[in-house]
């Protein structure tokens, strides 16, 4: 008898669940402080299958799709630590677009590294001087014979140390207003820390993360036409096609985060005693709670709608922006309330809630801001005039 | 029958009529607040500036476990002992102690101006919780030459040891007890989240000395003064916004003569309730001052960063966020003048110094979102200094009375049946 | 080749905007003014399968679910008027309660009535000192032979005097606090309005409604043991199951509506011109529409997901009662924005925004106020003490 | 080298101090307050009595097309001529106008406080946009005996009318158009939402009289006083919640003396920005008043009604909405008193008033919402006050300036470049 998709969706669950637990706090406490990989934890996720859930089963992967993914994500997220997050960088934007957008070659290549936790991978999109508007890069790939020469800087770019492939967008035609989202390239650069023509420094961020960020200086970096993922000059297109399960997958992040800070304030509520009770029996501790839960699980509901309108090959992009906005601001919302519910405690790195707290915060901010997104859903989907 | 208001518009003409309302500032205080500007640019600058990043990277000026390091501290004693000659440290503490008495508006609108300062190490300049405060002014004896005075001078400096681990809000529920022993005190307990409990000569600790059966919920506790060497301190309480700032205390059968106890015996709490307003009125005065700072700091922010080709603030999303930060925070500073106005008056203030914190400390809070939130990825960055106010302004939701407890006084205060 | 259930809800949602299409504002207005029953949109929407979409196709229903009386709630009530708010009486509380619980008997008596439009239903439940907490009603049924004698005063009971039903609850035995949910019936009372023993004064609620509000007074009145609906006194639990669709419905409603004042809004900031542009361009318009249209959105999801979860026979009262918080909540920022929207315009009569807005305002107190869904969460979903 | 700190504050005390804080409440206005109670409670309260119910059915004291009946424009006219002769009605106006020049401050105090009377017409004591206000008292000539001296005593009742169907908030690119013919003028178009103009006797109508392009955008812009047989009345603008109030306004073709200029021509537009301060000093009072008054029933429905076995104030749920609802209302307040003090400083206090404006508009309908709530499915009953006040504090966000017209003016105001 076939199992159905709810069936699956909770083993799915409650493995994942079960792996995460072996992993405490301390664990990650001791890779954030020291800014280092998680290694073991990357491997074990490996060799349960899970860097592999959205990948094809012919590259060794489990041939499920972004809701699948959102799933673990969310779950890992909520287990603790930055099990969820880890996903991004080399499932999401390394995967996904290679699954997608990839030649058969360099599927064959990459996608079975990706599974066995062997290739990771970091994304130089960022500039310093194109936050928001990704079409305004400056970075630029000139052509040379069959291969590319690349100048220009990166900047808020995670792990360009620890990665052996950057996904590297850069513009290789002019800007032509008639059709903006022509003219980029995405190109994967082999062991990005190593090259001369790629300098980095490292920036300072007030996020409990255990990657570094760098800026990265890119001067006359040269690489093959071969190495092109998709086709030259369609690289904007692919990166926005790429773009939305980044977003679902941060909001998959942001609502693990959120429902944990639910989790640890509940569990405080009903062990805490002032006034000769707990303090979850007071209206004011436990409404708020209450309300993030119910926020959470909405927000959770059209995230899984988005991921699967994904994997259908539907328009997402009106549930990919709400599970965006809402997600991280009911999270935010959420472990804001749990340091509350904490009082001086909350503030301690004991009591982990400040750490997701600082983490729920950034999602309102990066990778693209809320009113971005406000922007985009009224712009597209509300048929409103273009604001900015 | 009433009277036609004519009549009383002229019978008050003539009399002399109590005052009215104002809201300006008198030429003391803004003496004042102009020198406190001079001083911090002329004194604290110099000494921030040479200790550099010291003061702002978190990786720095602490030891592993969050103390400050000595250098730090001997800056901020610098400052303190110089704001004391200076004649701000303490001022508003009563002549008869060496204070200047100046009116807690004053006081208010002084510790608001330094908060809108944008130098490190301004926060020393006025006496904060390891300061002298009107509990204190009740030495006597001894005790004066001994505490009291010292702590003008700002050549030592003292916490409260209320909040215990088991009570939080529940104060009164406290667990540490003295008891008599001959003519003696003998003190056992522990404290947590004690603000300058690192560093103070000595504590004013707050214990039960009679039961609450005999005495009530709010009586029966005394105010101790211990001396640094007479407990220890435990693991430091470090907040994140307010590292190595709290700690732990441990009370170990710490015996305690007769002269140790500040007021009178079993008064404590009715004391300590008695100035909690100015406490607040501090609280409010700071949140008010940062709200401002961070609004001026957007408002550049917006009118020079460019994105679509406009400038920022061209977008209402960020101009409205400006905007209403700015009613909150002006709404939060009439609140202030209000409430110390009425601790001038001797009023106690109660609802209305919970209603200034409760409100200072949200409008601070949402600010310090928005301002965040405008800088876009800049705001998260460590070096600039959003995240930190960000984090200060979380910090003042919890200490010092919750937000919900803040609620329910106000609620009690007016009348609600709780 | 079998249509998925996605095209069959798609088809649902386009053949209910259809019809709901034909009844105009006037057509609406005149109704409310007048507390005049929509007899012809009824009819219509029996004549089409709508007020029998989910009982059994052997009563003549269509032998669907929740999730789809979901969707045409939503659909009549985006459309406007108070086409969706209608269905909670006789195809919920009547035509659910019945199909769930009733004998064969009743099921053949009550049910193709209700699929044709010919019996309307109304609900004795809410009493003047039992709002929230339904167990203290104080309305008791006392057994005489095979009749029992029923006395006690219902309030705010809508459209007593149009119903050819009421479903009435009555206590049978005294509250026995360890089976607290032991002890009610209910009862199946034809012709309501027109028994001597029931005697009924209209109250005044601040609301647009098409149909009155009543005070009902019960003083003997005789209702024979056959017309119990379920058993005897195990009404309150019956009650409770039905009550659940009750609020997925009410949700849906408010989902409906909340909508519609984000369409209506956003048409008007499309065609108001003021500064030389139309007022959707500047963001402090549409800004804010754009999170409530998100938030509906996502409110949507877990109202689907729990009529979902009640077809399937879960348990779904997590689900519902975020439902019923959030759907409510959100409506009303949003039809409150439309108002904003609007500026003067939106507190006419002309722009339909304002009727909107209250509507949903109602929805954040009754059938159940938002703060009992709030302690409903916590206690029962999140595991902390009962706080009331 | 900053100057000691004692030196200023002995050189203060001994120099004649300019005033500083104080929210005292002077004894004029102790005693006008005190009065108009009385004055309500002994003058207003019969009429309203007599009244009944037509006072607040929604179904009762209006014509099918909204506007109020005779017997109740009867008695909002003999509450307002009472007012005049007892000397409320429009004591904030200059003694040369025959006004008691009381301060803003009082007028802001005692609009308050009216509005916290549980009695329907009070709010017909003071003169509100149907009375006389600054650009009337800019009269010359027979323009005093016509027009504003029985506006002051009440016989007369006026209207401004300003906003047009085309340009809702951008009013000076209003369409109405005053046009020299000969020494005339005539006067074309057409206005909205114009309070008080289906009473009102004339109406201060304002028109360009100059384009833009020469004037201006805010210049060019006149007040002509337009009697009532000269216009004619539109539609009823009727909003929930202040039905009959509005209504639209056509000027066809009105030939106007130069007699009938107010004040001085192509400058209203500045005139009547000089006086906007003043309308939203109102705005907020009425606004905090309403409030304050809710937050008192609440209190008592809370302390009264009983769900699960306790009195429902002894929720949070309950007790909290009340406390932040305190908390705001007296944030609204203070901000209320300072922009009044403001404009007696003599001061525009543009974003004050904005603030004010905004704040307290908020605060009143998020208290409004709240206390419908506490009171349950009672809050939504129309026999009952509450969903009235909802409605009421609906409009106030958007009338007079939206919200978001005050939060670009506060922008604007603290420097965001827009």
């Amino acid at each position: 008898m076939p199992v159905s998709e709810t069936e699956v969706h909770d083993l799915i669950r409650r493995s994942v669940r079960e792996l995460a637990a072996e992993y405490d706090a301390d664990y990650w406490r001791e890779h954030i402080d020291q800014k280092r990989f998680p290694g073991s934890y990357w491997q074990d996720l490996a060799d349960n299958g899970w860097l592999g859930v959205a990948i094809d089963e012919e590259y060794g992967g489990e041939g499920m799709g972004m809701h699948e993914m959102t799933i673990v994500i969310e779950e890992l997220s909520r287990a603790g630590g930055q099990g969820g997050i880890i996903f991004i960088l080399t499932p999401v934007f390394g995967g996904i677009s290679i699954q997608r957008h990839g030649t058969d070659v360099q599927k064959r290549e990459y996608l079975p590294e990706i599974v066995d936790g062997n290739c990771r991978f970091c994304m130089g999109l960022t500039e310093p001087n194109a936050g928001t508007n990704t079409l305004s890069i400056e970075t630029t790939a000139e052509r040379d014979g069959d291969e590319f020469v690349i100048h220009g800087e990166k900047t808020f770019i995670s792990s360009v140390e620890t990665a052996d492939e950057m996904l590297l967008v850069a513009r290789t035609s002019e800007l032509d207003p008639s059709d903006p989202t022509r003219g980029g390239t995405l190109f994967l650069v082999s062991d990005p820390a190593e090259r001369d023509a790629i300098s980095l420094s490292t920036l300072d961020t007030a996020v409990p993360w255990f990657e570094e960020q760098y800026r990265v200086n890119i001067d006359g970096l040269r690489v093959h036409e071969d190495d092109i993922l998709g086709t030259e000059d369609d690289g904007f297109r692919l990166m926005f096609d790429t773009l939305n399960t980044e977003r679902i997958a941060g909001a998959a992040s942001a609502l693990g985060d959120g429902l944990r800070a639910v989790d640890l304030a509940v569990e405080y509520a009903n062990d805490r005693e002032v006034f000769g009770q707990p303090i979850g029996a007071h209206q004011s501790v436990q409404h708020p709670l209450a309300e993030s839960y119910a926020k959470l699980l909405a927000a959770r509901q059209i995230t899984y709608s988005a991921a699967a309108k994904w994997d259908r090959g539907e328009d997402c992009s009106m549930e990919t922006n709400a599970a965006k906005l809402l997600s991280s601001q009911f999270s935010t919302e959420a472990a804001s309330q749990a340091i509350q519910t904490h009082g001086g405690n909350g503030f301690t790195k004991e009591y982990e809630v400040y750490d997701l707290w600082q983490n729920a915060r950034v999602t309102e901010t990066v990778p693209v801001s809320n009113e971005m997104a406000k922007n985009h859903i009224a712009e597209h989907h509300l048929g409103l005039p273009r604001s900015y | 029958m009433y009277i036609p208001i004519l009549f009383y518009v002229h019978m008050a003409q003539s009399a002399e009529t109590s005052p009215g309302v104002s809201f300006g500032t008198d030429d003391e205080t803004e003496l004042i607040l102009q020198s406190l500007e001079e001083f911090v640019e002329q004194e604290v600058k110099p000494i921030a500036d040479d200790l550099g990043e010291t003061l702002t990277n978190p990786r720095l000026g602490h030891e592993p476990n969050g103390r400050l390091t000595d250098e730090v501290l001997e800056a901020r004693r610098e400052v303190r002992r110089k704001s004391a000659e200076a004649g701000f440290y303490a001022m508003n503490m009563p002549e008869a102690v060496g204070g200047e008495d100046v009116s807690a508006v004053t006081w208010y609108r002084a510790n608001k101006h330094l908060a809108k300062q944008d130098v490190p190490l301004a926060s020393n300049v006025l006496a904060g919780p390891g300061g002298p405060k009107p509990l204190l002014a009740q030495a006597e004896g001894e005790q004066v030459e001994r505490y009291l005075e010292p702590a003008m001078r700002a050549e030592k400096t003292t916490a409260f040891g209320q909040t215990e681990p088991g009570v939080g809000s529940d104060s009164p529920n406290m667990e540490t007890r003295a008891e008599r022993d001959g003519d003696e005190w003998v003190l056992n307990g522990q404290k947590q989240w004690i603000t300058n409990a690192p560093y103070a000569d000595f504590i004013q600790v707050f214990a039960r000395t009679t039961p609450q059966e005999e005495a009530g919920r709010h009586g029966g506790i005394t105010c101790f003064i211990v001396e640094s060497d007479e407990y220890e301190i435990g693991s430091l309480n470090n907040a994140v916004g307010a590292t190595g700032m709290q700690a732990e205390v441990h009370f170990d059968d710490v015996r305690l003569s007769d002269d140790r106890v500040l007021g009178s015996v079993d008064n404590a709490f009715y004391d300590a309730m008695s100035f909690l307003g100015l406490g607040r009125v501090e609280i409010g005065a700071t949140a008010v001052g940062h709200a401002e700072w961070l609004l001026d700091e957007a408002t550049n922010y917006a009118n020079e960063r460019e994105a679509f080709g406009e400038q920022i603030g061209q977008y209402q999303a960020i101009s409205h966020k400006i905007a209403r930060g700015r009613a909150n925070a002006l709404a939060a500073d009439t609140v202030g003048l209000k409430c110390a106005w009425l601790l001038d008056q001797g009023e106690p203030a109660i609802a209305e110094s919970s209603i200034l914190k409760w409100f200072a400390s949200n409008a601070f809070w949402e600010i310090a979102d928005d301002v965040v939130q405008i800088h876009g990825a800049n705001g998260l960055a460590e070096e600039n200094p959003f995240m930190d106010r960000l984090h200060r302004a979380r910090i003042q939701r919890v200490v010092e009375g919750t937000d919900e407890i803040q609620l329910n006084t106000i609620a009690k205060q007016y009348g609600v049946e709780m």
